[in-house]
């Protein structure tokens, strides 16, 4: 048992931000870790990626990973990282934002990018609530549970976010837990590797919060649900694929090909060019 | 309808009931006076002839009965000898060459059901035996002649194991032309004979011979291998099986290129159950190079990933096809197909349970089957005989005989058929390997029949290997060396002898597989008390089962060497081959008669019918029955509480007839039987075939389907004083007609109440699920039941009579 | 890559939204996002048609948020980017305007000011929108905002509006009318060589050292871009000079703000522009800026022909406000008269500035802006 | 296969065991405990120490018998344990000479 080596992944992260704010037992943290493990295999090169987060805890993993990066208000890393990748292709956009920046103040960023099919990749972690703020009642936040503000429990229908992203048009849709990371990491590699709009969704433990109202104090208590109740379901239909305690279906939902906004974008630019060329000739 | 009235108009004519009583040898006459149930036979009514002879199967036996039928005009035969699920065929054969409608023949089996259960009460098991003969009149004055539906048969077949047996029976029906699944539970294709290293007499290597037959297997188009695979459910007829399949997942896809790579990252070490353990595998692995298919499989019992969670990854990066996905799930695969071949093989005997030999003790004493592994090239010592205690090449070695075989004492009575040829074998292998190898063989006799066998024998003998007669009392072992002593007498010599060895090999026997009972209730087959399938018939039909469409090929049948395995598998799939050429097979004429006239159009039978083969006209108020859609279990016929429907060949009047018959006199002491066909009769054969000795009271009526029993059979049989009825169908899920005996249950329960409300003993009726493989269960219902005959009292008896007197009633 | 057709230049006859389209192209922008509204919508539909022909992007957005989000994220990816909009999706941006403000991110929105509140009168002028222009968005910053009054001008501002945006790293803020947004006249381009186009600062560090908040003596830093290696952090969150978050910390808050607010006060001198028209022996001075600019220069003329010495102070600049222009006008004439097309906005800054000078107010609203006539009015009463 | 396993595999010693070093940072531990709950070899146990966050980071209990799958390492929110797998001796040998 030796100290000096430095940690594999600790090229990816920017070390004098670290460590991060999360609390223990915080899927947070493991989502980054797999991110930055699928970098690792994928041996990315990280001038070429670009990071964009929006508000929330998981917000802020721009600022711990190692590349050119951005953390934009509330609900808009979508439309951000939209004038990013538009303005220049060549870049890996990656956002990764929380269910409540994404699905409530963000969502019809969400379904907008979605359905333009942009090649921005997005990475989802959801904690069922709104942690950052104390734990507020959100948009996946399953029905009667417990948060800071549906004290009596929760009446509102939670979004089935795998289905939203698919019927939105994602190209690539995906599901897992932190508990499945491995799979996780596979999927983000996959993710990286595609043209379009991709998403995953990450189930992950906030004991601190969510947990605490909900009868799962520890992170360990959450992992156990996640283990309990997934079912390996790919390529389901992820209208199904709603979130219960009893069953969480994770798994690839969506791989599709398409052609992505931009490739069709410049693909129009060049052809009215050409013709152009052609007429003054 | 129409044959209906005809069959009506043939009860005119007077019945001419010629019987037979077989003495089977000594099978039957050994424990009964044959000749005095025949002179019984003989005062019965109808009975214009009755004679005892040796063997009536015998072709002269069937000729005496086509001269009589022709001679004296008999118009009924009545045969009392063994199963008729062994002999009902030839007889019938007989009869209809006679010109008799096969359906005017009856059976009485008065040996799996009489003289081989009662060995020791000759007295009670000939009045029994009149009893049997007696019921097989009554219902054979009211048989009538009956035409014989076809229905077609499913050109595909289904081989259940992939050993040698199973590879060639299934090569043969493929190559012929026929759609062939083969089942397989083990990873690989290729069986026992895929881990000997040589075979005898010829000395060819084994995998090198059979490796292309595995691999036509794998490729072949008309094949579809299903390895890692258990056949779970089995319903149908011949012709018309329904089977369903459960397909275990591999967790790695077809895409695998056995590249191996996988293998060199697992981390995962456990013993390689293919090389007994001598040597290692890993939490993914190929059971053996030459596997068919070669698709890697990841052993679920070792592997990190538990529930879905992959911890450990090694693998999966390794895999550059991408063919490992832990996602896999188990799936059933239901097929449809014509013909069954069970070519499930034998297990191997556990020495450890013969303390003397102290193997599992001692290192240096292996099985043969570990020699086997050893002395070959690709197993774990690359081919070197060495001792396990110090991997050193033993010089003095010993072969001991007969281990598990042979013996009332330790393992099975019988011989198991290879071991002596095996040891020749191997013996000669190691001359050939270390030729000044010092070998002792101890046996009791060799066994050296076959073609080539005896020159082998003679070659091991010349090459100096020592013969010793007698096995070793016991085995001894130096703590410090680990050299052995074998100790025994030698029966030549009759001296004792103490001989030195480094190494001894148990030359172990074959046994019955662990899971045969399965197979042999999911097909309703039978077996012997060895534990093996039972043929249909051991001289005439030696590949078929007594079941319909399903055949036996290797050592699930009795331990045989690999040239009889693939003799017996080509004669298997010759057999299935018949079958699905003739496209078409006639099924029994045991489909229901409607009397319109009784019908009220009420639609119980429709309810109750599994095959939804009865459809009721409304418009019409009358029921129409789908001739090729019955499965002929005759739970309609029970089910009609207006008479209006009945069963061919077991009408209600038939079976009646039987009761009415057995319960003549002494019905207080006699235990009335329903048995199915398929289950508990075949369940009461196996008690017979495996002489489990049970109390004589009981009198057997056999019907293809527990649901076929009436309530009226059971109060009719009380009403005439019988002591007990026991009705006993197929296991609840097992049945052969889907669900009938679900109807068996509500109508013995329905009769329960009945006789508790009318204060009756309802221990007086009994139920019970037995299969094919239950002969013992049977034989101790039997013995629960005598007890209650003996506790019933008259006032009781006569109670029951009154309380079902209606059922005296009509008929 | 090929263009098809090169960036306009001569004499056009030009509405003023598209001649503001045609000189972003000519300042060099090649990102445009934007949002359908009244009376905005024709610099989105020329841009639609123009942006592609120089292999520039052009995006319709789901709403303004989204637009002012897009376009601060090209301008990150190194493009000149702009938007425009009019009075209720200029209020849906100012929380990203504030975003810009705080990453620094030039770029510039327009703004065709339409009559509000909320929906008001989408087809009818205004010039009610000129403080939110500078106090729109939370907190305190610096922001520069522009106003054209013809067609010619909504022309220069905005290639103008493009050049400070970079040169101070700051969302610039051109703040035209519907009249000079629907009007018809004569444009005048330059050739390209004759137009003074200011591009962005870049780092002249290796990435190693960079610090993307660090600035310059001008209180300006230099500006890498996403792609660059540079593997720098930007976030909306009061920061250090390395871009990192400082949630806690009052020196860093108080650092960071100051330099926003200051490095555009510091500058003013640089940034502001106004026009002053016979203001050396005026009496009265009106101070106005936009398509009432032109009724006030006729009202004076007018006035001059009657004896009455008016002159007009016309503010090109908006934001920073031209304190000083105005505070000297106030110290040589007797009155100043504000005409605006809102009920009183700038007119207060116009009063802070001018300290003792009375200062008469011509609110107006409706269709129509001032009549030289009403503004004549007012100069006879102050005179 | 049916038969009972009854002799222990000749060639177990060919197998090479992996050795591991696993490396913890400790202080980085926040004592989630998903490292020590998820060891599919029970490698890792809670500590008694307390570490500059105030929790108990996990300790080694035995590293022989880690097998280094790498789940810690992957699952760790705070980069605070993995594992590198010792190259094994024979090679060093052969390496060396």
């Amino acid at each position: 048992m030796v100290q000096e080596m430095a940690h594999p992944f600790s090229k990816y992260l920017r070390a004098d931000m670290m460590p991060h704010i999360w609390c223990a037992g915080c899927g947070n943290g493991v989502v980054l870790n797999c991110f930055a493990h699928a970098l690792d295999e994928l041996q990315f090169d990280l001038d070429k990626l670009v990071v964009v987060s929006g508000i929330g805890c998981i917000g802020r993993s721009a600022g711990y990973i190692n590349a050119d990066s951005f953390h934009t208000t509330h609900g808009r890393a979508l439309a951000f990282a939209t004038g990013v990748k538009l303005a220049n292709p060549e870049l890996e956009v990656m956002v990764i934002s929380g269910d409540g920046d994404l699905f409530a103040i963000g969502g019809n960023h969400f379904i907008h990018a979605a359905r333009r099919n942009i090649g921005i990749k997005v990475l989802c972690a959801n904690n069922l609530n709104y942690g950052m703020t104390g734990g507020q009642q959100g948009p996946t936040t399953p029905l009667e549970s417990i948060t800071t503000t549906s004290p009596y429990g929760n009446i509102e229908h939670p979004f089935n976010l795998v289905h939203l992203a698919a019927a939105s048009g994602a190209t690539y849709v995906a599901r897992w837990t932190t508990l499945h990371v491995r799979r996780l990491t596979q999927s983000i590699k996959r993710m990286l590797e595609k043209k379009g709009f991709c998403f995953i969704e990450v189930l992950s433990p906030c004991p601190e919060i969510y947990g605490r109202y909900n009868k799962m104090r520890s992170g360990l208590e959450m992992m156990g649900w996640f283990r309990k109740a997934s079912v390996i379901d790919s390529f389901s239909d992820p209208s199904k694929a709603e979130i219960t305690p009893e069953r969480i279906a994770v798994g690839e939902f969506v791989d599709v090909e398409k052609l992505s906004y931009e490739r069709m974008l410049h693909e129009k630019i060049s052809k009215i060019n050409e013709e152009a060329m052609e007429k003054v000739s | 309808m129409a044959e209906n009235k005809e069959s009506q108009s043939k009860q005119q004519e007077e019945p001419r009931i010629g019987v037979y009583i077989c003495h089977c040898g000594l099978n039957i006459a050994g424990s009964l006076d044959c000749a005095d149930v025949a002179k019984f036979a003989g005062t019965l009514p109808h009975v214009v002839l009755a004679q005892d002879n040796r063997y009536t199967c015998s072709d002269q036996g069937q000729a005496g009965i086509k001269k009589d039928i022709k001679e004296h005009k008999l118009n009924r035969v009545v045969v009392a000898s063994c199963s008729p699920r062994l002999h009902e065929p030839t007889f019938r054969k007989a009869c209809e060459e006679a010109g008799l409608n096969k359906y005017l023949f009856e059976m009485a089996n008065i040996r799996e059901h009489c003289s081989w259960v009662h060995l020791h009460d000759r007295e009670a098991a000939t009045e029994k035996a009149k009893d049997l003969v007696k019921m097989a009149v009554a219902k054979a004055a009211l048989l009538q002649p009956a035409e014989e539906a076809e229905v077609p048969i499913t050109r595909k077949a289904l081989v259940i194991g992939g050993g040698v047996a199973g590879i060639q029976a299934a090569l043969d029906l493929a190559d012929t032309g026929y759609r062939v699944y083969v089942v397989e539970k083990e990873p690989s294709i290729g069986g026992m004979m895929a881990r000997i290293d040589k075979t005898f007499p010829t000395m060819d290597c084994s995998i090198c011979i059979l490796a292309p037959k595995m691999s036509d297997v794998g490729h072949h188009p008309n094949i579809e291998l299903l390895t890692n695979s258990e056949v779970t459910e089995v319903k149908g007829y011949i012709g018309n099986f329904h089977v369903k399949v459960l397909k275990k997942p591999r967790y790695v896809t077809k895409d695998c290129s056995a590249c191996g790579e996988c293998v060199k990252v697992c981390p995962i070490v456990a013993p390689n159950e293919f090389d007994v353990g001598l040597a290692i595998r890993h939490g993914i692995f190929t059971p053996f190079a030459q596997a068919v298919p070669s698709t890697y499989i990841v052993d679920m019992n070792l592997c990190l990933n538990k529930e879905g969670v992959i911890v450990c990854d090694k693998c999966i990066r390794a895999c550059e096809r991408q063919a490992i996905k832990f996602e896999m799930k188990p799936e059933t695969e239901e097929i449809e197909v014509g013909t069954i071949i069970v070519a499930t093989g034998a297990d191997v005997f556990d020495p450890s349970v013969l303390p003397n030999y102290g193997y599992g003790k001692f290192p240096n004493v292996i099985t043969s089957l570990e020699f086997e592994r050893l002395i070959n090239a690709g197993g774990p010592s690359g081919g070197h005989l060495i001792r396990p205690s110090d991997k050193q090449i033993p010089k003095r070695v010993a072969f001991v005989q007969c281990v598990g075989s042979r013996s009332d004492k330790a393992g099975k009575l019988y011989c198991s058929n290879v071991c002596c040829m095996n040891t020749i074998k191997d013996s000669l292998l190691i001359k050939e390997h270390w030729p000044d190898t010092e070998i002792y063989v101890f046996y009791i006799d060799i066994r050296a029949y076959g073609k080539g066998f005896e020159d082998l024998y003679k070659r091991a003998r010349g090459e100096g290997v020592v013969f010793v007669r007698g096995l070793p009392a016991e085995i001894k072992e130096d703590k410090k060396t680990h050299n052995l002593w074998l100790i025994g007498e030698d029966t030549l010599k009759n001296e004792v002898y103490k001989i030195k060895a480094d190494m001894a090999i148990l030359s172990i026997g074959l046994e019955a597989r662990k899971d045969s009972e399965m197979i042999q209730r999911m097909l309703t087959l039978s077996r012997n008390q060895d534990g093996f399938f039972l043929e249909a018939h051991p001289k005439l039909r030696p590949v078929d089962a007594a079941t319909g469409g399903i055949f036996f090929a290797g050592c699930a049948e009795s331990p045989k060497d690999i040239k009889d395995s693939v003799t017996q598998a080509s004669a298997a799939a010759a057999r299935a081959g018949i079958l699905m050429a003739k496209g078409k097979v006639t099924v029994e004429a045991i489909t229901p008669v409607v009397f319109p006239e009784k019908c009220k159009a009420c639609g119980l039978c429709v309810k109750v019918c599994p095959y939804n083969a009865i459809t009721l006209n409304k418009e019409k108020k009358r029921i129409e029955i789908i001739q090729a859609a019955c499965g002929g279990c005759g739970t309609c016929a029970a089910e009609c509480a207006f008479g209006a429907l009945t069963q061919s060949h077991f009408t209600d009047d038939q079976i009646i007839g039987q009761i009415d018959a057995v319960t003549e006199h002494d019905a207080d002491k006699k235990i009335i039987a329903f048995n199915c066909n398929w289950c508990s009769y075949a369940g009461a054969d196996f008690a017979g075939v495996s002489r489990m000795q049970y109390p004589p009271n009981v009198r057997i009526i056999r019907t293809m389907c527990s649901g076929r029993v009436a309530p009226k059979f059971i109060e009719r049989a009380f009403a005439r004083g019988a002591a007990t009825v026991l009705v006993s169908g197929c296991h609840i899920g097992d049945c052969h007609y889907i669900n009938a005996n679900y109807q068996t249950q509500k109508r013995v329960e329905r009769l329960w109440k009945k006789m508790e409300q009318s204060g009756l003993n309802k221990e007086r009726l009994q139920l019970l699920w037995c299969s094919a493989a239950e002969g013992e269960k049977f034989a101790s219902k039997i013995r629960e039941m005598k007890s209650t005959v003996d506790k019933v009292k008259p006032e009781e008896i006569e109670k029951a009579k009154e309380v079902f007197k209606k059922a005296l009633e009509g008929t | 890559m090929l263009k098809a057709k090169n960036i306009l230049t001569g004499a056009h006859f030009l509405n003023g939204d598209v001649a503001c389209a045609e000189a972003a192209l000519v300042a060099g922008c090649r990102f445009f996002a934007g949002y359908p509204i009244t009376p905005a919508t024709e610099i989105a539909e020329t841009l639609s048609e123009r942006m592609p022909q120089l292999g520039g992007i052009y995006i319709q957005m789901e709403d303004e948020i989204a637009s002012i989000a897009a376009v601060i994220g090209a301008s990150y990816s190194g493009l000149k980017a702009m938007t425009a909009t009019s009075g209720p999706g200029f209020s849906l941006m100012q929380e990203n305007i504030g975003l810009a403000v705080m990453t620094e991110a030039p770029c510039v929105i327009v703004d065709v000011m339409r009559a509000g509140p909320s929906t008001g009168q989408p087809t009818m002028p205004g010039q009610q929108d000129v403080m939110q222009a500078k106090w729109g968005s939370h907190g305190d910053y610096g922001i520069i905002a522009l106003t054209p009054s013809s067609v010619q001008e909504m022309f220069d501002l905005t290639v103008e509006a493009f050049n400070l945006s970079e040169t101070y790293r700051v969302p610039t803020l051109l703040m035209a009318d519907e009249i000079v947004g629907h009007m018809w006249e004569k444009v005048v381009i330059p050739p390209m060589e004759k137009v003074k186009i200011v591009n962005r600062k870049k780092p002249n560090v290796s990435p190693g050292e960079y610090k993307p908040f660090l600035p310059d003596d001008d209180l300006v830093p230099p500006m890498a871009c996403f792609g660059e290696g540079y593997h720098f952090h930007a976030t909306g969150l009061t920061h250090n000079e390395n871009g990192y978050p400082r949630t806690s910390s009052s020196d860093d808050q108080t650092r960071l703000v100051n330099r926003l607010c200051q490095k555009i006060q510091k500058n003013a001198d640089k940034i502001v522009r106004v026009e002053e028209v016979m203001l050396d022996d005026a009496d009265v001075a009106v101070v106005a800026y936009g398509i009432v600019a032109r009724a006030a220069l006729s009202a004076i003329r007018r006035a001059r022909e009657r004896g009455i010495k008016a002159g007009l102070l016309r503010l090109i600049t908006l934001w920073p406000f031209p304190e000083e222009h105005v505070a000297k006008v106030a110290q040589h004439v007797r009155a100043i008269a504000v005409p605006e097309m809102n009920c009183g906005q700038l007119v207060r800054e116009v009063e802070r500035a001018a300290k003792e000078t009375p200062v008469t107010f011509l609110p107006k609203l409706g269709e129509e802006p001032h009549t030289p006539t009403e503004i004549l009015d007012a100069i006879r009463k102050a005179a | 296969m049916p038969e009972r396993i009854r002799h222990a595999a000749l060639d177990k010693e060919t197998i090479k065991q992996v050795k591991t070093e696993i490396h913890l940072i400790k202080d980085e531990c926040k004592g989630c405990g998903y490292c020590i709950e998820y060891c599919p070899r029970n490698a890792l146990e809670e500590s008694d120490e307390i570490n500059a966050r105030g929790v108990h980071p996990p300790k080694v209990v035995d590293e022989s018998k880690c097998i280094n799958c790498g789940f810690c390492t992957a699952v760790c929110p705070d980069f605070a344990i993995f594992v590198v797998e010792k190259p094994n001796e024979k090679d060093e040998k052969h390496a060396k000479s």
